[in-house]
């Protein structure tokens, strides 16, 4: 069985598999006839309007034959519309999807239909994701009914075979998904996306459903199956704690966007991009002598409708950068910060200016130019004008940010190990060894693999 | 020692279904001192939810709590006394039905539940759901009952709490649903809030913000909170004492840093072993072998056995009932002597350690002389996992 | 998005359902055999005379050219002229169509003032007598035909009992010389209720009985949210979850099934006002489709549909009016 | 009373908790031989069945009776004035009556109508009328509905949109209104009463095969389908369809109802089946002219409406029952 198994592609151990540069995927919020169409008050009473969420922008990144490439970020970050985008399950809006060197956004529908033998997805909830109405034998078929692997007979014997693979018992094979647990069906799962000897496997959250301790079953048996059949993963989860158990590489998405990506030691001990660290902050480790969080982020996720410009995760971050204009001392300027995001939330009452300065300032309101623009401010404030005041605080510090301005890009040094290390943050502007900001190539990093042309990722 | 605030004795608590009795909670004793944070914490099927809902008398049909004895500040909240029939009828302390209502739930008991989206109702204003329950639990007219809505919702830090008073649910995230279902809680200024797994539907940034809050809130009021949850890594976060529940019985009772330091059960061990963890890189993951039994029909003996790498031929048999095998600060064999200082640094000290397990000498049921036990958990990589709920069908 | 802007939103998605009604009653009108215009001259008519009529009615034209000049009449209000009658369309609608709606509304007000407490009660005792019971009448009202509730009932009550007439209805709002044994205004409205009962329980059983079931149902999945069970646990009583909290959310399916069962009620009251000869918009078409009016058999069904859509944005509004998701939801 | 036991729907999943919450309950019971099993235990479905099958098995037999046996049995049985005496005694030997000359074994039982012809016997011929057009109205909606819904939901967009508004169309005009209306542009006979009531009946089957097929699509097995590289024929044939089955097959037996429903007020009001062939509501409808004189003569057929479609409201909502996914023991 291994044999027949061993891999058929033309991808060398190490080589990139999947190349994905510069994807986007937007979603219309309003489709069909009269989808869009708003009534408004003048002439002539009907507008179009339609909005799209930008639910993955410009992302770049390669797997490598044989690796586990974890994907991190928190809910509606875009990492599963990423994941099925690179499936072309959904159609991608712009850029391109290499697979074995073949661009699966220019392939047609039939064409995209017979390349899915060699990619296959598991999904997050085993409970949904399998057809309650068939028994787990045909589910296990059913890929290799439709890429017209072997005949009736040699399709049940290795769906048995498949079966005992992922540590179901073959008898199995006449049973309804109901009479299995959550962690058997994910194995039910993993089977059916082995059935047709793919290369690359997407996991979608794969055992975010489960128990703990089932938890760790499925994933031990999934790190088996990539060893005996050379497959590559691309894995998505919330959980970090997951994440650093199971993959090779990983990549942080906030917003739509790639903003960290590195090897997995690299990542963990050498957070660079501060939602990274953030992220990283604030899983509570299972240990109760481990110190408290640092900082705890604040506020939400802005909508993905009309996300900041510039590095998109600027309106939480706690490390802003001070625009060249101003010159004030850092902490000052975090205290500005912090300030006009309270404005923003509107997360205090008082208009008291002497008492909004002691709580935000220490009670010395900082002087130059910044220290006019504050003062200004909280002459608004004392008059209830929020509007004013927060206009004027964003435009005057979040708005002239480098982090507003420009998108960041950067590659820097690699830690741990020679991998290489992409941190979306301009505090890296002056040490990174490379801009990614001109896309495409650059050969300045050093990398195992000497053919290693393409560039990670980068916008 | 001070009485416990709340006190839960061999609470037991079944659902009678067509297919038979469900024992999802079988007769568990833990207390709730003041201002403590208590964990109950389990895998699904537990019954930890079952317990919560006990406590505030809350189970619905088909489920019923037929025996234990709960107490909370002196009353009684569930007791059962022999009738003349000699059937247990309620006995004559327990609150009523009314009492319950009008002078338990609220006001001296608070509860958060799990899915801040289902929470709220979706038709009423987020502030006039917060408002109704305070006046309700708190001697206040409306008007002064609002402005308690709008303080408490800053204080949860909810932004701009005025306008925000008058939005409806479906316009507020995830996160903020669940800091208004705290300001709920903490506004009707009880002494006890049973937090049922608060933060599992949450992103981890979010959790974060909200423990933070939680732990913050909690040393300014002094509420005391049972914390359930499935997170071992949550409880070691918040809780002060834990209990672990395993198929609807809780089989270890330790104060925090014991029972991650100075862990007994098998079943505490091989949890805490099955899990990847996000400060360092494990390799190996330990997972438990099997499935969870059902609850319907438990194994017989300890109820672990049929998953436990250190069963023996005893385990069978014997049904162990918890019993303390530590006092808190007594440092054991096994136990590093790291834990024994952090424990001196607890404020209390006297708290007993109790495991339901027989392998330890408090048992005394021959554990050492017996067969070791050809279980799931001794067998091979795929072993067991065949041998689960499926079986209902045929 | 605004409550009134939901509205106007609502209003102009039906536009394209009112032209589409047109263009089917305008098909099938077309289709019906026969010719009009010997209906009105007899078998052997003068050629003259027919090619005046056909003038007249713009019969000589083709469909398509009859359709446009039809939808633009409709547009300006114009719904033609009853070939049978020879009155305009809208003089005969605007006669009848009050008479329906009094019967309408009124069916409508019973079914719903029955149907909330009985489908209420029925969720919160489910399982015990009361509920059985709720559930039967709803069983035998969904499967009963209307006519034959109008024909029993005139029988027990109007010719046994003799508590109620057994025809015809007389119009609140008219005038007291016109109605036969009534001189002032009070004695008018009676004799309107008097005249309305039975038809009204007639029509209204169906919706009475859908009604039912839908709130008992909604209701009961409304009992078990989640946010009950929060108000359980803050002490809330019963009553007042019953009332307030689980009674609200109830409420949206319950919305939809009563727009939805106006198409049924407006096919229901043809039925009625047969039975109990009332001269109301279901006799009008009746007797448009016997005659082979086919302008009126337009016109009337045609306000039937805009009856039926008026209706549903109506509901619609209310469903928007209670549910602040809705409105408020795409912003 | 029978209405009992039917409620099972909303026992909660109790003694649960955590992000696994009650593997193997919800979507458990699936397949034909469970159905059936379930029906079979609920009491109120069983009675639907029962009814529904007496009067399908008297449908049948009038049919019978009507095409091959020229009213022979029941004349037998039954004396009917206007029926000719030399095909009573034709086939009297065969049955061995008594009676020699039309008089048939039974008095009548529910009296006759206004020309002497014995009302059970109309009703029991009433059936053949009514099922008839239940179950090809039914089945015309269903073909309809079905089609137009799937094509609707998996398609989307614009031509969902088209066929959306088409069908929203057809339901504002009132079923009976519509049906009338067509009858009169192609004709009053049975044939064209029953394509009528099957296109009023195509909007409802349309919103439930949509709304079915647009949430199925959603569902992880369809994405797990595509993603396998499975065909969207396949994908319609093999997943959609069937996940779809139970709900349909509830409303159909619901529709049923109602579409003997719409034919009796069609025919009350003189545009279902024509005289001679007796209708239940063609009955009613002449029974108008005697309410003072003969009551009676207007319950009967009004009660077999009655007790047909209560049979398949039943039998639906047992279906519903027994098919609920949610049920949970």
């Amino acid at each position: 069985m291994t044999d027949e198994l061993a891999s058929a592609g033309d991808v060398a151990e190490g080589e990139p598999l999947v190349e994905v540069r510069n994807l986007k995927k937007y979603f219309d919020n309003d489709s069909g006839l009269l989808g869009g169409v708003d009534v408004s008050t003048e002439f002539p009473f009907v507008e179009r309007s339609p909005t799209h969420v930008q639910a993955v922008e410009d992302v770049s990144f390669d797997i490598k034959k044989g690796e586990t490439l974890g994907l991190v970020g928190e809910s509606g970050c875009g990492k599963s519309t990423l994941a099925r985008t690179v499936l072309q399950l959904l159609e991608s809006t712009d850029g391109d999807i290499y697979f074995k060197g073949e661009d699966l956004t220019e392939l047609s529908g039939e064409e995209l239909r017979t390349k899915r033998k060699d990619m296959q997805m598991i999904f997050q909830d085993p409970q949904s994701s399998l057809d309650p109405r068939m028994k787990v034998g045909p589910i296990v078929e059913e890929p290799m009914k439709a890429h017209d692997m072997l005949d009736e007979e040699g399709r049940e014997e290795r769906a048995k075979e498949l079966l005992e693979k992922v540590g179901l018992d073959p008898q199995h094979y006449n049973r309804y998904p109901h009479a299995f647990s959550g962690g058997q069906r994910q194995r039910v799962n993993l089977a059916r996306a082995l059935s047709v000897n793919p290369d690359f496997i997407v996991c979608d959250e794969p055992v975010s459903a489960l128990d703990v301790s089932i938890q760790a079953q499925v994933l031990n048996t999934m790190r088996d199956l990539q060893e005996e059949f050379d497959l590559t993963y691309l894995f998505i989860a919330h959980d970090l704690s997951v994440i650093r158990h199971i993959s090779d590489r990983v990549a942080v998405m906030y917003l739509g966007q790639m903003v960290e990506l590195a090897d997995k030691e690299e990542l963990f001990e050498n957070p660079s991009h501060p939602y990274t660290q953030a992220l990283l902050d604030a899983i509570p480790a299972p240990d109760p002598r481990a110190g408290g969080r640092t900082a705890v982020l604040k506020g939400d996720v802005p909508s993905p409708v009309d996300p900041p410009s510039g590095c998109r995760f600027r309106t939480r971050c706690p490390s802003l950068i001070q625009p060249e204009e101003y010159d004030v001392d850092d902490a000052t300027w975090r205290d500005l910060v912090e300030f006009q995001r309270a404005v923003k939330r509107r997360a205090f009452e008082t208009t008291n200016r002497e008492e909004l300065r002691r709580r935000y300032f220490d009670g010395d309101e900082p002087g130059g130019e910044a220290g006019d623009v504050l003062s200004e401010a909280l002459g608004h404030i004392s008059q209830e004008e929020w509007d004013e005041a927060e206009t004027l605080l964003t435009e005057s510090f979040a708005e002239q940010s480098v982090c507003a301005t420009e998108e960041p890009a950067y590659e820097i040094d690699s830690q741990y190990g020679d991998g290489r290390h992409y941190a979306a943050c301009h505090l890296h502007q002056g040490i990174a060894t490379a801009s990614g900001s001109d896309a495409g190539v650059n050969e300045g990093v050093t990398s195992d693999t000497v053919a290693d042309e393409t560039a990670e990722p980068a916008d | 020692m001070t009485e416990p605030l709340l006190s839960v004795e061999n609470l037991k608590t079944q659902f009678f279904t067509e297919d038979g009795t469900v024992r999802a909670v079988d007769g568990i004793s833990f207390d709730v001192h003041e201002g403590e944070i208590v964990g109950l914490v389990g895998e699904s099927g537990a019954g930890k939810s079952v317990a919560t809902s006990s406590i505030l008398r809350l189970v619905e049909s088909p489920g019923e709590v037929v025996d234990g004895e709960i107490t909370f500040k002196g009353e009684t909240l569930f007791g059962l006394e022999e009738g003349p029939d000699g059937e247990p009828q309620p006995s004559e302390e327990m609150l009523s039905e009314e009492e319950m209502r009008d002078d338990i739930r609220g006001n001296e008991i608070a509860i958060i539940f799990q899915d801040p989206m289902e929470s709220l109702n979706p038709v009423f204003t987020v502030g006039g759901q917060l408002r109704e329950f305070i006046e309700l639990n708190r001697d206040l007219s409306t008007k002064e009952a609002e402005q308690e809505a709008i303080d408490m919702l800053r204080e949860v830090g909810i932004p701009d709490p005025e306008n925000r008073y008058d939005e409806y649910p479906h316009q507020f995230s995830g996160g903020m649903r669940q800091r208004v279902l705290i300001a709920m809680a903490l506004a009707c200024q009880p002494d006890l809030i049973i937090a049922d797994e608060p933060t599992t539907a949450l992103d981890v940034t979010v959790e974060g913000q909200i423990l933070e809050l939680v732990e913050e809130l909690q040393e300014k009021y002094g509420t005391a909170f049972i914390w359930v949850t499935h997170d071992m890594s949550v409880v070691a976060e918040i809780c002060d004492r834990v209990n672990v529940m395993y198929l609807g019985e809780i089989i270890e009772q330790a104060d925090v840093d014991d029972l991650f330091y100075d862990t007994k059960h098998p079943y505490t061990q091989a949890l805490l072993d099955s899990m990847p963890r996000p400060d360092e890189t494990v390799e190996e993951l330990n997972p438990i072998k099997g499935v969870m039994p059902e609850a319907i029909n438990p194994p017989s003996g300890c109820r672990f056995h049929s998953r436990c790498p250190e069963a023996r031929e005893v385990c069978t048999r014997v049904h162990p009932e918890p019993r303390t095998v530590a006092e808190g600060a007594v440092a054991d064999a096994d136990a590093p002597t790291e834990a024994a200082v952090a424990d001196a640094a607890t404020d209390d000290g006297e708290r007993p350690h109790t495991v339901a397990c027989v392998k330890y000498d408090a048992f005394d049921v021959g554990y050492d002389s017996s067969e070791p036990l050809e279980t799931e958990a001794t067998g091979g990589f795929s072993a067991g996992l065949t041998d689960t709920g499926g079986e209902a069908d045929d | 998005m605004s409550l009134l802007r939901y509205s106007a939103w609502r209003v102009t998605q039906a536009l394209p359902v009112l032209v589409g009604i047109i263009a089917i009653t305008f098909f099938l009108a077309n289709q019906i055999p026969g010719d009009p215009v010997e209906i009105m001259l007899g078998p052997t008519p003068a050629q003259e005379q027919v090619e005046a009529i056909q003038a007249k009615y713009g019969l000589d034209r083709p469909a398509h050219e009859r359709f446009i000049t039809y939808l633009t009449g409709v547009a300006t209000g114009d719904l033609g002229t009853s070939i049978y009658y020879d009155r305009p369309v809208l003089e005969m609608i605007i006669l009848r169509l009050p008479v329906t709606l009094v019967l309408m509304l009124s069916a409508f007000a019973f079914a719903i003032i029955t149907a909330i407490p009985l489908g209420v009660i029925s969720a919160k005792r489910r399982n015990e007598p009361a509920d059985h019971v709720s559930r039967i009448v709803s069983l035998i009202g969904v499967s009963t035909p209307s006519f034959w509730i109008g024909l029993v009932l005139i029988i027990v009550f109007a010719f046994h009992l003799g508590w109620f007439p057994a025809r015809g209805l007389v119009l609140p709002w008219a005038d007291p010389a016109d109605v036969r044994g009534a001189a002032t205004r009070f004695e008018v409205l009676r004799q309107a209720a008097h005249h309305l009962f039975l038809p009204m329980i007639a029509l209204g059983t169906l919706q009475m009985a859908q009604i039912t079931r839908i709130e008992r149902s909604s209701m009961v999945d409304s009992l078990q949210g989640e946010y009950v069970k929060l108000a359980r646990a803050y002490g809330v009583p019963e009553s007042t979850i019953v009332r307030k909290h689980a009674f609200q959310v109830a409420q949206l399916p319950v919305i939809t099934i009563v727009g939805l069962g106006l198409s049924t009620a407006l096919g229901g009251a043809v039925l009625t006002e047969t039975v109990f000869e009332i001269q109301g918009m279901g006799r009008l078409i009746i007797t448009a489709i016997n005659n082979q009016d086919y302008e009126l058999i337009m016109g009337t069904t045609f306000m039937f549909g805009v009856a039926y859509v008026v209706g549903v944005i109506i509901t619609d509004i209310a469903y928007a009016y209670l549910d602040p998701r809705v409105t408020y939801g795409d912003e | 009373m029978a209405l009992g036991n039917t409620d099972t729907d909303d026992v909660p999943a109790e003694g649960a908790d955590g992000p696994d919450e009650g593997a193997g309950e919800v979507e458990a019971r699936v397949g034909m031989r469970y159905t059936l099993a379930q029906v079979k235990r609920d009491t109120t479905a069983r009675i639907g069945i029962y009814i529904v099958g007496f009067i399908t098995a008297v449908a049948l037999f009038a049919s019978i009776d009507y095409y091959i046996l020229d009213y022979a049995i029941a004349e037998a049985i039954l004396y009917d004035p206007e029926s000719d005496p030399d095909t009573v005694r034709r086939l009297l030997p065969p049955f061995g009556m008594e009676n020699q000359f039309g008089q048939g074994v039974l008095e009548h039982p529910l009296g006759t109508d206004h020309r002497g012809r014995d009302i059970f016997t109309r009703l029991l011929y009433g059936t053949r009328v009514a099922m008839t057009v239940g179950f090809m109205a039914t089945t015309i909606g269903l073909v309809g509905g079905t089609l137009i819904g799937a094509v609707s939901g998996y398609y989307g967009g614009w031509i969902d949109d088209v066929l959306q508004r088409a069908t929203e169309t057809v339901y504002a005009i009132p079923f009976l209104v519509l049906v009338i209306a067509f009858m009169t542009a192609f004709g009053r006979d049975l044939r064209f009463a029953m394509i009528g009531v099957g296109i009023t009946a195509i909007p409802v089957f349309n919103r439930l095969i949509r709304s079915r097929v647009v949430s199925i699509r959603e569902e992880d097995y369809i994405e797990a389908a595509r993603a396998a590289g499975v065909k969207d024929r396949n994908i319609i044939l093999r997943h959609i369809i069937p996940n779809s089955f139970a709900p349909v097959l509830v409303q159909a037996t619901l529709q049923v109802g109602v579409s003997i429903l719409i034919v009796a007020g069609l025919s009350f009001l003189g545009f279902g089946a024509q005289p001679p062939t007796p209708s239940w509501g063609q009955m009613l409808s002449v029974s108008r002219g005697y309410m003072l004189p003969a009551p009676t003569f207007s319950v009967w057929p009004g009660l077999a409406i009655l007790i047909t479609v209560v049979g398949f409201n039943i039998l639906g909502d047992g279906l519903q029952d027994a098919l609920d996914p949610r049920i949970n023991n």
